[in-house]
């Protein structure tokens, strides 16, 4: 049997069309193949508030499309990549952490907070640039 | 001015404050929750901070992520709304520290009148008219029998720490004192872990008559008359009006001057509520709330005054600039407080809202944050919108809210509207004939004509 | 194995037929390809106005389900069965009627309408009764 | 007082009837069109009736279907609305022979004020001043000459029966006279069925100020103050406030009585409007509706009046009950007539609305009648909503309204929407410093700025 060979830049291009179009569901089979993709289990309500865009566009959030693993950020607070200024990054993209490695730190009411590596694995992404303000929740570093 | 406001809290409330400031030409900084991502004031706020997990515990109590989000993005003033962390003196403090302003008195006052028991003896000293009682904490059930003997049954045995209802109990005679003070001090215990009670004179049939104040940072401090808030159930105000349709103008003028002498005296700034009992012309001081409340918004229709934006005014340390006698009153308002609540049971109804169409015209305002297809989160308190509705004399404004609630329309989950229209109907609530104690009454009567006809 | 190759146009193409033709579900299939959209779960907004049915009910519109094949008034009125009370009715359920008969009278600021069978055939049934009120639109006679 | 009101009208004045009836305990009959069926006014009213097809003169103006509506469900008035049947005085007169009460002025009223020529002629007579031109009807070419040689150039020419700009043309200076007269008469003529025109001065930069009245049974009348409607385009008011940034208090009070005394002396009931251009500090009377108005909505906030109640109070034939003293001035009000528009070439935008939040919260009144999931139908006029806000003064009012304009959601169809947030944040419109002329000014700059840059 062939290995499941998941092409992920066309579940986010199908991904991307099932937003901008309002769809829920989506199904795409040719030949053998099968995609089928659903939004929201109930059409998500989208309210589309006059002045929205400007308050979503002005606001600290790294918004795009969140990586489904990625590891998030625990607390409101400043994100830094290295220990000190000018010192090596604790990830890089591309380098192998183990669990429970520090990746990055978030500061908070002045406040350095170790952020750990959920899972070892090899950093794929870092989606925050360094002494970037982050908020809940938001996806920081993904470990594949 | 403040450039940039941060408002740490949620819902209808936030919406409020940030249309205060958006008059003000003021930026609004939005701090939510997971489960208010797509809340109304979140999507018109200039910026937004998400700072946690539904649980509020984790979100809107969690005083650091409020703080770290005020510092990430340059806010200059943080206005805690109600509820939340509007009365916590702590949170007043930090906010200060990290070299914000507070909108909001000083955490002194917050302490002082955040214990029922400091807060009675300091009024009392400013010739305030307080509940005979115990002068102060209740020691000992032997000390409860006396202070009870003094001022005769039925006694009202309350959590000093105490809010909403709980801790508080009431003992018809001398049979069920011991009941109720073991009673109130385990509730006071579990709620606020801190069982100490206090005791006064239970009245039998009064009503609630708030006063609403503002002082500057100049000790200048003025009223903007009463309201009447005696329509609760469980301690949770249902229907609130202004002016009172059981006062007269001497009344109001004797109960608003003597509140806001004795809140000047204190020097207390920003907006605050002084909380009365009302029973045959007497007034009975029972607390003071030192934040914007719920029901400002009948106030503000009678007076002309946004008071929000007077809060946010005087916080910047600016003098008031007008004096009592440019308070003036005009016409009747009341607000009905519409709850995603079953109106039968009172069970909460979060969900989706599937229709939404609120009513207008004239005399006509809605402080609402929800929209068609916003889905009610179940981690909050249910008040999903306030119909505010004012005429020029109160027969004009009754007639208006029957009109209004007939207009209303929330469809998917259950309101309290329903309820409103009962209630506005009754003849007692016509003739402006209600104690605390009424909606309690009318309901129980309800359900007993309704179980006799099973 | 051939790439899955998304025809994107096509999927905007169909989510903006699925929107314009108000479907909620579309499938496609053609030799091997197969595609199948599907929009909201949540028909049409309905307006559920709280007063509505009361206003509804005190109306004087015969409402009910109006047969599609209705003779309607072409006039607000009060339609009447006979030419005067105690005769015979112009209509009978199972009567025959031939284009042009007079159906049955509309009275209209004070003047007698006569409403005539735009076809001929047999009257299945009667709608309003005497002396009723009526409106604009309303269903009176069904001839089959 | 009226049992049951028939509204003989659509949209979002006919729920403003409704509203008012409904608060005063008279119950409401609806009739529409086919294309209406799904209207709110339609919904929310006690009774409906349908009563012809979409085409307004098989409906709306379709007298006999309107009378007959009334009879078959027993109204004791009809209520004209604005626009439609409102200023037809055989509508009004066969309302009255019909036994129904009509909700506004006597025919003969409607009659003298409908033509401008004889309207002009009556309130002359009371000694309001008009624009200096023809006394009456100018009869032929050389009469225009000569007017014209007289008052001076530029001249305006209008159709006697007119209205909307139907029929009028200005001639700048002599050789432009008989082009504009031409002109004026076969629009007149196209519009009117009457060819007969009349000539005054043409201003050159003049505001527009109107008074509102409201006079009884009883020759009693007095005037709510004035609206400056000057923001015009294509002579349609397109915002629209109370009181005028340009009058001072002795002209308001000049105008005002001068206009009820008018009204009083040829015993006018009923609500009217007397209009006026004013430049350089003089009045000059060019109209009277002789109904309500769409901004009538911005004097009620000022003043407190309902006057759709009022207007149907007194149509019952009761006194005023009142007097000019008893009426008082608080704040400012703006409204912006939201009209389904493209708001760039302003081409009707009939359809569906997928998405409608009105804004709502302190100073914001929404006199609309659409919802979310109405189909504004193509046949009748554009106007969908208005957008009534007020303040302490003008400027809280203005920076109200630009709250309250980020705010209102409209889906799914074009809106005047952001031309109105343009508009009120020109400076000449924040100084108060516009005419009639302005906003054409403005947007032609606006499109010449455009075609500048392509």
């Amino acid at each position: 049997m062939p290995k499941f060979d998941v092409d992920s830049d066309l579940v986010r291009k199908l991904a991307s069309l099932i937003n901008e179009t309002g769809l829920t569901e989506l199904e795409y089979s040719e030949g053998e193949k099968r995609i089928r993709l659903q939004r929201g289990g109930v059409a998500a309500p989208v309210y589309s508030a006059g002045p929205a865009p400007v308050a979503a566009a002005a606001a600290p959030v790294a918004a795009a499309a969140a990586p489904v693993d990625a590891v998030t950020s625990p607390m409101v607070g400043t994100a830094y990549l290295a220990g000190a200024p000018g010192a090596k990054p604790f990830s890089t993209v591309g380098g192998k952490v183990k669990a429970g490695d520090t990746i990055l730190i978030i500061e908070a009411m002045k406040v350095m907070n170790p952020i750990k590596a959920p899972k070892g694995g090899t950093i794929t992404q870092i989606l925050v640039s360094d002494a970037q303000p982050v908020e809940f929740g938001q996806p920081l570093v993904v470990i594949e | 001015m403040f450039e940039k406001v941060l408002i740490a809290n949620r819902g209808e409330i936030a919406l409020r404050i940030h249309r205060a400031c958006k008059e003000m030409g003021i930026s609004t900084v939005a701090v939510h929750s997971t489960a208010d991502a797509d809340a109304m004031h979140v999507r018109l706020a200039d910026e937004s901070v998400c700072i946690g997990p539904p649980p509020a515990k984790d979100s809107y109590l969690n005083i650091p992520a409020i703080l770290e989000a005020a510092a990430i993005t340059g806010a200059d003033a943080i206005h805690p709304g109600i509820g939340f962390m509007s009365e916590n003196q702590r949170f007043a403090e930090l906010v200060q520290e990290h070299g914000f302003t507070f909108i909001g008195p000083s955490p002194e006052h917050i302490r002082i009148m955040g214990d029922k028991v400091t807060a009675k003896a300091t009024v009392m000293e400013q010739g305030l008219p307080t509940v005979p009682g115990s002068t102060g904490a209740v020691k000992s059930l032997d000390e409860a029998y006396q202070i009870a003997k003094k001022t005769g049954y039925p006694v009202l045995i309350k959590a000093a720490a105490g809010g909403g209802g709980k801790g508080m109990k009431v003992a018809q005679n001398e049979d069920g004192l011991e009941e109720a003070w073991s009673l109130a001090r385990g509730e006071a215990k579990a709620a606020f872990g801190n069982d100490e009670v206090y005791m006064e004179k239970y009245l039998g049939n009064p009503r609630h008559i708030e006063i609403q104040l503002l002082g500057d940072h100049h000790g200048n401090c003025v009223h903007f008359g009463e309201r009447d808030c005696s329509i609760q159930r469980r301690h949770q105000k249902v229907v609130e009006e202004a002016p009172s349709p059981a006062l007269n103008a001497k009344e109001r003028e004797f109960i608003g001057n003597l509140a806001a002498k004795t809140a000047g005296a204190i020097a207390y700034r920003g907006v605050g509520t002084m909380e009365f009992l009302y029973e045959d012309g007497e007034f009975y001081f029972i607390e003071m709330n030192t934040r914007l409340q719920v029901e400002h918004t009948i106030t503000e229709m009678i007076t002309g005054v946004d008071l929000v934006r007077e809060q946010i005014r005087v916080a910047t340390g600016v003098p008031l600039g007008y004096t009592q006698e440019d308070i003036e009153f005009n016409g009747h308002s009341i607000q009905c407080r519409i709850n995603a609540e079953n109106p039968d049971t009172f069970i909460p109804s979060p969900g989706k809202i599937t229709n939404y169409h609120a009513p207008g015209g004239l005399g006509v305002r809605v402080d609402s944050a929800i929209y068609e297809g916003y889905k009610i989160p179940p981690n909050y308190d249910s008040l999903i919108a306030k119909l505010v509705v004012s005429g020029k004399n109160r027969n004009e404004c009754i007639l208006r809210l029957k009109r209004t609630l007939g207009e209303f329309v929330i469809g998917g989950v259950d309101t309290l509207l329903p309820l409103h229209s009962r209630i506005i109907a009754q003849p007692d609530f016509i003739n402006g004939d209600y104690s605390i104690h009424w909606l309690e009454k009318y309901l129980a009567a309800e359900d007993a004509k309704k179980n006799a006809k099973k």
